[in-house]
C-alpha cells in the first residue's frame, strides 16, 4: 500500500477564490492510501516546497499528489522537490484545479466538488505509480548540415567554432547557394561575393568542417544524439583529390552549347565545368547529360588535357555512412516557375526576366560582364518595369499564399543600382504594398524614391504585350491616379515568388520532420522555439523554414548552431522514462505494435522461455528501445494481448482515473 | 447561479492529449472561459494512447458522455497518432451506436494549443447535447451506482 | 468516328461558311458529325449568376441528348462552346444546380454532366492529330503568315474550358503549322474584340478590334483566322487594315482540297 | 448600411458567389480590363463598392453595360475574386427591376446591319434584359 501525501495549493486567491481548499484537503484525507493532507498558500514557493519535503521525510511518503495549477506549469518543479527529499520524481501526480477548476467555474460548491474529484483521480493514479528511472543515451559529437548556402555555411562555421566537427552536404558542385548568384545585397549594397566567398573559404580551410559537395542525403536512421545518415556522392567523373581546379579542361571541352545553370541559362558553358571562379571546392564536374564521352564514348578531350589525371569517366555514385548527434536542415529556396503567369509573357519574350536573372545580368561575373543589356538584342534598356508579387500572396490555385518577403527590398535595390549606374534609364515599380520591416529597410526604399527618382506605382500589371518594334507594352493599374497606365518598356523584371527547394519534401519524410502545406519545415514553437523542428535533434536554418532575407537567415543560422552546440556539449541525453514496455510473457509476437510505431522503436527477437516439463520454448517477442521510444502509446492500443503498456500512463492507471471520475 | 438539485448533471470524461488539447484546455482556463464543471479531463500523452477499453470502462462506470481531443490532423506531436485515434474511434463509435450508446454521447474533436476558445465552446456544446440525451442507462453497470 | 454536333443559331444564318467547311473537312478526315435533331439556341452568353436556371436549360437539353448518342458533343462557334462547356461543368461540379435542373426538367434519365464537350479544334488536335492532319493536306498554305485570333470565349475561364494555356495558347498555331502556314504570334490574340457590346456601342468594339488587327499586322500577319462569328464581324468592322479575316474551317477545307 | 442597401448587397453577393473580402486591392483586374476607359467605375471599384454597400451608384452607372464579360479579370485575379461575376450580378439586379430592361425589342431593328451575327443579338438580350 502506498503512503500518499496530498498538498492543496491556494495559489493566492487564484484557486482559493472559487475552491474551498480546506474542504478539499479534508475530503482527500480519507481517501485510501492517504496518510497526510494539507493546504498552503503557494505550494510552488520555497516554503511550500519545504512543506512537501518535510512531509515526505516525516511520513515516509511513497507518493505525492499536488492539487494546484496545470502540470504543464509546475510538474517539473514538484518532481525536483520530491527528488530532493529522496522520493522518486515520477511518484508525483498533479491535479489541475486552477486551469480546469477555479479559473473556469464561478460556483464555489461545484468548483470544490470537481476539485475533490480531480484530487481523487490523481490519488487513484499515484497509487499505481511505480518509480521510474530515466535511461541515458550517448551523444555523437558531430553535426550534419544539409545544404551549403549562406544558412548552412554560417551554421557550420558557428558549430565548428565551438569545437565540434560538422559536415556539410551540398547537392551542387560548390557550396555558396543562391547568394553566390546575387550581385549586391540590401540594405548596404555591399557585393554578395565579397562577403560570402571569405566564408566559403573559411569552411574549406576549417579542420572541423568536411564538405560533401555534389552529394545528397539518401537515408536517415536513428534518433537525437545518434543519427546514422547515408550520403550519396554523385559521380562527377572527376577525382576530387587529384583535380587542382586549374580550369584547363573547362576551356578545351568541345561541347560549348550547354545552358549555364549558374547564369540561369542566360549564356552557355562547357560540358565539364566549374560553376564560378570562387567555387568551393574548386573542382571540375562533368555534366553527364551533355558530355559526348559519357553519352557515346567519342571525345575524351578533358582527360587528355588534364595534367593531374583527375578525369575518371568510369566514376560511379558512391555511398558513405556517417553518424551524427544533430542534423540541421538548410535546404533553401528557388524562385517558382512562371508558366502559370503568361499574361506577363515570360515565355513569349526574352526581355521579360526574373529578378534573379537580373542579378546575373548586372553581375560583373555575369554573362554581360556587368553591363546591363537586354537579352534579346544586347542593347541598353532605357525603360525598365518591375512587377511585384508575381505568384506571391495568391489565392488563385496557381501561386503561393504567402508573402515572399524579400522582393520589395531587392526590387528597391535593383531600381536604385540601375538608376545610379544608368541615370538615363526610367524605372517603374508596380507594387501592391511595399513591405520593408527591417533595420534600415524603409529608409532604403525611401532613398530609391526620393534620391534616385524611381517611379513607384500602386497597382498591378495586367498584361505585358511585346510590340513589333521589340518594346514591351506594359498595361497596369495606377490605383492612386485611378487610371489604366501603359508603359512602353525595354525590359520587364518579374519578382517571382520563392518556394522551398524541391528536395525538402523527401528530406522531411526521411527526417520525420513536419512540414506545412507549402513544404516549409515547421518549427517546434512558432515564437519560442523557432529554430528547432518538433522532431528532437533536427534543427532549421534559413529559408527552408520560411521566407527570409540574408540578415535574418544568418541570425537564424547562428541560433540553430547554438542549439546544436547545446546538444553536442552534453555527453549523455536523459531519456523520457515514460516509454512503452512489453511484457514478454504476454507478447505473442504478432507485430501489430511494430507497424504503428512512428519511430521504429520496436524490434523483435527470438527468446528462450521455460516450457512445461523442463523443456525450452523459443518465442518471438517484442522489445522496445527506450532511447528511441517517444512514449506516444500507439502500440499499447494496437497490442491485442495487452503485453504492451506505457510507463507513467499505464492502462491500469488511466482506468483508475476513469473510475475515480465516474464514481 | 442557483444549482437546481433535481437537474440532471451529466458525467463527462474528456481525454486530452498532452501537447495540443490539454494545452488548449489550459488556455481556456487562462482566458477564464467558462464551461460546465461536469467535464473532467484525463491527460494522456497522445490521442492514440486512448484505448477503446477506457471509453467502454467510462460508460460502464456511469459516464454519460466521452470526448477525445487531439492535435489537428497533420499536427500530431508524434506525427501520426491522431490518425490512429481517428480510425479507432470511428470504429468504436459505430459499434457503440449499434449497442445503443447514442452517437451524440461520443465525440472526437481536434483542439490545438492555441484554441482555448474552441475547447470551451466544444465542451459547452457537448455538455448541452449530452444533458439533453439524459443519463446513459444502456451500458451503465448498476453495481457501480451508489 | 461519329460525333454529335451542335452548330448553333449563327452557323445556320450569318456564319454558314463556318459550318459548311467544317462539315466538308470532317468528312474528308473520316469524321461523321451528326447534328443533334432538336437543338435550341444556347443563348449566346453563359450567365454567371448562381440563381439562373432557365437560361441554361437549352444547353442542358443539348448535353443530355448528346449523352444518349455517344457522349461526345462537338461545337464550333466559340460562344456555343463556352456556354455548353460551362453549363456542363456546373452540372458536373455543383450538385445543387444539377438537382434543381433535373427536378425542373424531370427527364427520364437524370443528366449529371457526363457528356464531353469537344471543340472542333480539340477534335483536330486530340482525335485526328495535327501530324495526321498535315499528311492529308493537299494544298498547303506554304509561306503564308497566318495569325490566329482566339478571342476570349475559347480560352476563359481557363480552369473550366481547359483547352489550352489561356495566356499563351498554341492550339491554333499548331493548326496553322499543320496546314502548312507560318503562325504569327502576337500578344492580342487572346484579348477581347468587343463582343456583343458592338450592338450598342460599336465604337468600343471597333477600338478593341483595331488593337487586335494592328498588333497582328505589326507582327506581319497576312491573314487572320478565328472560330467565332462575332469576332469575325467585329474584326471586319475595323477600318484601314488590309488583312482578311477568315474562319479557320475555311482554310482547313481549302488545305484539304474540299473547299468547293 | 440601411436595410434595403444591405438586402441588395446580400443579394448581389449571393447571386455572384463572389467573396469581396478576398480582394487585396492590387488592381490587376482594372489593369487588365479592355473596357477600362469606357467605365466610370472600374472592376476593382465594383469589388470595393459592393463591400461598402454603395451598389446604387454602380447600378445607376453606364459601367455595368460596358463590361464585355471577356473574363480577363477573372482569369488574372491573384486572389480568385472574379470581378466579372460581380459586375454581372449588379447588372442583373438592375435589369431584373420592373421596367428596367436595357434593350427593348423595338429598339433592335435599328441596331442591326447585314452581317451582324445572331449571336450578338441573343447575347445582348441575355445581358441587357431579364
Amino acid at each position: 500500500m502506498q503512503r500518499i501525501g496530498v498538498f492543496v495549493c491556494h495559489c493566492g486567491t487564484n484557486i482559493a477564490g472559487t475552491v474551498d481548499v480546506k474542504a478539499v484537503a479534508e475530503a482527500l484525507k480519507s481517501e485510501p492510501g492517504v496518510v497526510f493532507s494539507t493546504e498552503y498558500q503557494y505550494m510552488c514557493s520555497e516554503a511550500g516546497q519545504n512543506i512537501i519535503k518535510n512531509a515526505i521525510r516525516e511520513h515516509q511518503l511513497t507518493g505525492v499528489v499536488i492539487c494546484s495549477c496545470s502540470p504543464r506549469m509546475h510538474e517539473a518543479t514538484f518532481r525536483k522537490t520530491a527528488s530532493a527529499a529522496g522520493l522518486n520524481p515520477y511518484m508525483v501526480e498533479i491535479a489541475n484545479i486552477r486551469e480546469q477548476v477555479s479559473w473556469i467555474h464561478k460556483d464555489m460548491k461545484a468548483g470544490t466538488e470537481k476539485a475533490i474529484i480531480l484530487g481523487r483521480a490523481a490519488i487513484a493514479k499515484v497509487s499505481l505509480n511505480a518509480p521510474l528511472i530515466p535511461g541515458e543515451s550517448p551523444v555523437v559529437k558531430r553535426a550534419l548540415v544539409i545544404g551549403g548556402g549562406i544558412a548552412g555555411i554560417q551554421t557550420a562555421l558557428d558549430i565548428a567554432d565551438a569545437g565540434f566537427e560538422v559536415d556539410i552536404v551540398e547537392k551542387e558542385p560548390t557550396i555558396g547557394g543562391k547568394m553566390t548568384q546575387l550581385d549586391k545585397t540590401f540594405p548596404t549594397l555591399d557585393c554578395a561575393a565579397c562577403i560570402l566567398t571569405p566564408k566559403m573559404v573559411d569552411c574549406a580551410q576549417n579542420e572541423k568542417i568536411r564538405i560533401y559537395s555534389y552529394s545528397e542525403v539518401s537515408e536517415v536512421k536513428g534518433f537525437v544524439g545518434n543519427f546514422t545518415v547515408t550520403i550519396k556522392k554523385k559521380a562527377r567523373y572527376v577525382d576530387e583529390l587529384k583535380c587542382t581546379g586549374c580550369g584547363e579542361c573547362t576551356e578545351k571541352c568541345p561541347q560549348k552549347k550547354v545552358p549555364n545553370a549558374f547564369n540561369l541559362g542566360l549564356d552557355n558553358r562547357r560540358a565539364i565545368y566549374i560553376p564560378f571562379a570562387q567555387a568551393v571546392p574548386k573542382v571540375a564536374t562533368i555534366d553527364a547529360d551533355y558530355c559526348n564521352m559519357l553519352k557515346n564514348g567519342k571525345c575524351g578531350v578533358c582527360a587528355k588535357v588534364c595534367g593531374a589525371g583527375a578525369i575518371d569517366y568510369k566514376q560511379k555514385d558512391s555511398f558513405i555512412e556517417e553518424r551524427y548527434g544533430a542534423i540541421v536542415v538548410a535546404t533553401g529556396f528557388n524562385p517558382i516557375k512562371l508558366d502559370a503567369y503568361e499574361e506577363y509573357g515570360y515565355k513569349q519574350s526574352k526581355d521579360v526576366i526574373t529578378s534573379l536573372e537580373l542579378e546575373r545580368l548586372m553581375n560583373a561575373a555575369g554573362p554581360n560582364g556587368g553591363t546591363l543589356l537586354r537579352p534579346s538584342d544586347k542593347t541598353h534598356p532605357h525603360t525598365i518595369v518591375f512587377v511585384q508579387c508575381v505568384g506571391s500572396r495568391c489565392d488563385d490555385g496557381k501561386g503561393k499564399s504567402y508573402c515572399s518577403k524579400i522582393c520589395c527590398m531587392y526590387t528597391a535595390k535593383h531600381a536604385m543600382l540601375i538608376r545610379e549606374k544608368y541615370p538615363d534609364t526610367e524605372v517603374y515599380v508596380f507594387y501592391i504594398d511595399v513591405r520593408t520591416p527591417g533595420k534600415n529597410f524603409d529608409e532604403f526604399y525611401r532613398r530609391a524614391v526620393e534620391e534616385y527618382g524611381v517611379h513607384y506605382i500602386k497597382g498591378m500589371v495586367g498584361k505585358v504585350a511585346p510590340q513589333p518594334d521589340g518594346k514591351l507594352l506594359v498595361q497596369g493599374s495606377d490605383l492612386l491616379a485611378d487610371e489604366q497606365l501603359r508603359v512602353e518598356a525595354d525590359l520587364v523584371v518579374l519578382a517571382a515568388a520563392i518556394e522551398p527547394d524541391k528536395t525538402a519534401r523527401s528530406l522531411g519524410t526521411m527526417l520525420t520532420a513536419s512540414m506545412d502545406t507549402n513544404d516549409f519545415f515547421t518549427e517546434a514553437h512558432p515564437k519560442l522555439r523557432p529554430v528547432e523542428s518538433p522532431t528532437a535533434g533536427i534543427f532549421l536554418s534559413g529559408v527552408c523554414q520560411g521566407p527570409k532575407d540574408i540578415p535574418e537567415t544568418v541570425s537564424q543560422a547562428g541560433a540553430a548552431a547554438s542549439k546544436v552546440i547545446g546538444l553536442l556539449a552534453k555527453d549523455k541525453l536523459t531519456c523520457n522514462p515514460c516509454v512503452a514496455h512489453s511484457d514478454e510473457m504476454l507478447c505473442n509476437g504478432c507485430s501489430a505494435c511494430e507497424k504503428v510505431c512512428p519511430y521504429g522503436a520496436i524490434t523483435y527477437s527470438d527468446k528462450e522461455f521455460r516450457g512445461p516439463n523442463r523443456t525450452t520454448l523459443i518465442r518471438r517477442v517484442a522489445s522496445v528501445n527506450d532511447a528511441v521510444c517517444q512514449g506516444c502509446g500507439a502500440c499499447t492500443v494496437a497490442c491485442p494481448s495487452g503485453a504492451m503498456d506505457l510507463k507513467g500512463f499505464s492502462n491500469s492507471q488511466i482506468m483508475a482515473e476513469v473510475d475515480a471520475i465516474c464514481k | 447561479m442557483q444549482v437546481n438539485n433535481t437537474e440532471f448533471k451529466p458525467k463527462i470524461v474528456a481525454f486530452c492529449c498532452n501537447w495540443c488539447s490539454y494545452a488548449g484546455a489550459d488556455l481556456a482556463g487562462t482566458n477564464r472561459l467558462q464551461y460546465p464543471a461536469d467535464v473532467k479531463i484525463i491527460r494522456v500523452p497522445c490521442s492514440c494512447r486512448v484505448n477503446p477499453i477506457f471509453i467502454l470502462r467510462a460508460f460502464q462506470r456511469g459516464a454519460d458522455g466521452v470526448i477525445l481531443c487531439g492535435c489537428h490532423p497533420g499536427d500530431c506531436h508524434y506525427t501520426t497518432g491522431n490518425y490512429y485515434a481517428r480510425r479507432r474511434m470511428t470504429l468504436l463509435f459505430s459499434m457503440l451506436d449499434y449497442l445503443g450508446i447514442e452517437k451524440e454521447r461520443t465525440r472526437v474533436e481536434w483542439v490545438s494549443a492555441a484554441e482555448g476558445a474552441k475547447f470551451a465552446a466544444t465542451m459547452n456544446e457537448f455538455v448541452q447535447t449530452v444533458t439533453k440525451l439524459g443519463r446513459n442507462r444502456k451500458l451503465e453497470d448498476l453495481r457501480c451506482r451508489k | 468516328m461519329i460525333y454529335s454536333y451542335y452548330p448553333g443559331c449563327t452557323l445556320k444564318t450569318k456564319a454558314k461558311e463556318l459550318d459548311r467547311y467544317a462539315r466538308r473537312s470532317a468528312e474528308a478526315l473520316g469524321i461523321t458529325l451528326n447534328e443533334l435533331p432538336e437543338w435550341q439556341c444556347c443563348g449566346g452568353a453563359y450567365t454567371t449568376a448562381q440563381d439562373e436556371i432557365a437560361t441554361k436549360l437549352a444547353s442542358v437539353r443539348a448535353l443530355a441528348a448528346a449523352e444518349q448518342e455517344g457522349g461526345e458533343l462537338v461545337t464550333l462557334c466559340s460562344a456555343c462552346h463556352n456556354v455548353l462547356k460551362r453549363v456542363n461543368h456546373d452540372l458536373l461540379t455543383d450538385g445543387e444546380f444539377a438537382g434543381k435542373v433535373n427536378r425542373y426538367m424531370n427527364p427520364e434519365q437524370p443528366y449529371g454532366g457526363k457528356t464531353k464537350v469537344v471543340h472542333y479544334l480539340e477534335l483536330l488536335r486530340d482525335t485526328v492529330g495535327f501530324d495526321e492532319l498535315a499528311k492529308k493536306v493537299v494544298k498547303p498554305f506554304t509561306g503564308k503568315k497566318i495569325a490566329a485570333y482566339y478571342g476570349c470565349l475559347l480560352l476563359r475561364p481557363g480552369k473550366v474550358l481547359a483547352m489550352d494555356d489561356p495566356e499563351n495558347p498554341v492550339i491554333m498555331e499548331d493548326f496553322i503549322r499543320a496546314i502548312g502556314g507560318d503562325p504569327v504570334i502576337y500578344p492580342y490574340r487572346n484579348e477581347c474584340c468587343g463582343g456583343y457590346v458592338t450592338l450598342e456601342d460599336q465604337a468600343l468594339a471597333v477600338k478593341k478590334s483595331s488593337a487586335v488587327m494592328e498588333s497582328a499586322e505589326g507582327f506581319g500577319a497576312e491573314l487572320l483566322i478565328t472560330a467565332c462569328p462575332l469576332c469575325l464581324y467585329n474584326l471586319n468592322k475595323t477600318d484601314g487594315f488590309g488583312t482578311e479575316v477568315h474562319y479557320f474551317t475555311e482554310l482547313l477545307a481549302e488545305a484539304l482540297g474540299v473547299k468547293d | 448600411m440601411d436595410r434595403e442597401t444591405n438586402r441588395v448587397r446580400e443579394q448581389v453577393l449571393r447571386m455572384s458567389g463572389v467573396n469581396v473580402l478576398k480582394c487585396m486591392r492590387c488592381g490587376k483586374c482594372s489593369g487588365t480590363c479592355p473596357s477600362y476607359e469606357e467605365m466610370d467605375y472600374h472592376p476593382h471599384e465594383f469589388v470595393y463598392m459592393v463591400e461598402k454597400g454603395e451598389i446604387d451608384k454602380l447600378m445607376a452607372s453606364e459601367s455595368v453595360y460596358k463590361c464585355l464579360t471577356c473574363f480577363a479579370c477573372v482569369e488574372r485575379c491573384p486572389r480568385g475574386v472574379e470581378p466579372a461575376k460581380l459586375i454581372e450580378a449588379v447588372r442583373l439586379e438592375m435589369v431584373r427591376k420592373q421596367g428596367q430592361n436595357r434593350l427593348k425589342p423595338d429598339r433592335i431593328p435599328a441596331l442591326l446591319d447585314e452581317e451582324l451575327p445572331q449571336q450578338a443579338i441573343v447575347t445582348a438580350m441575355r445581358k441587357y434584359t431579364k
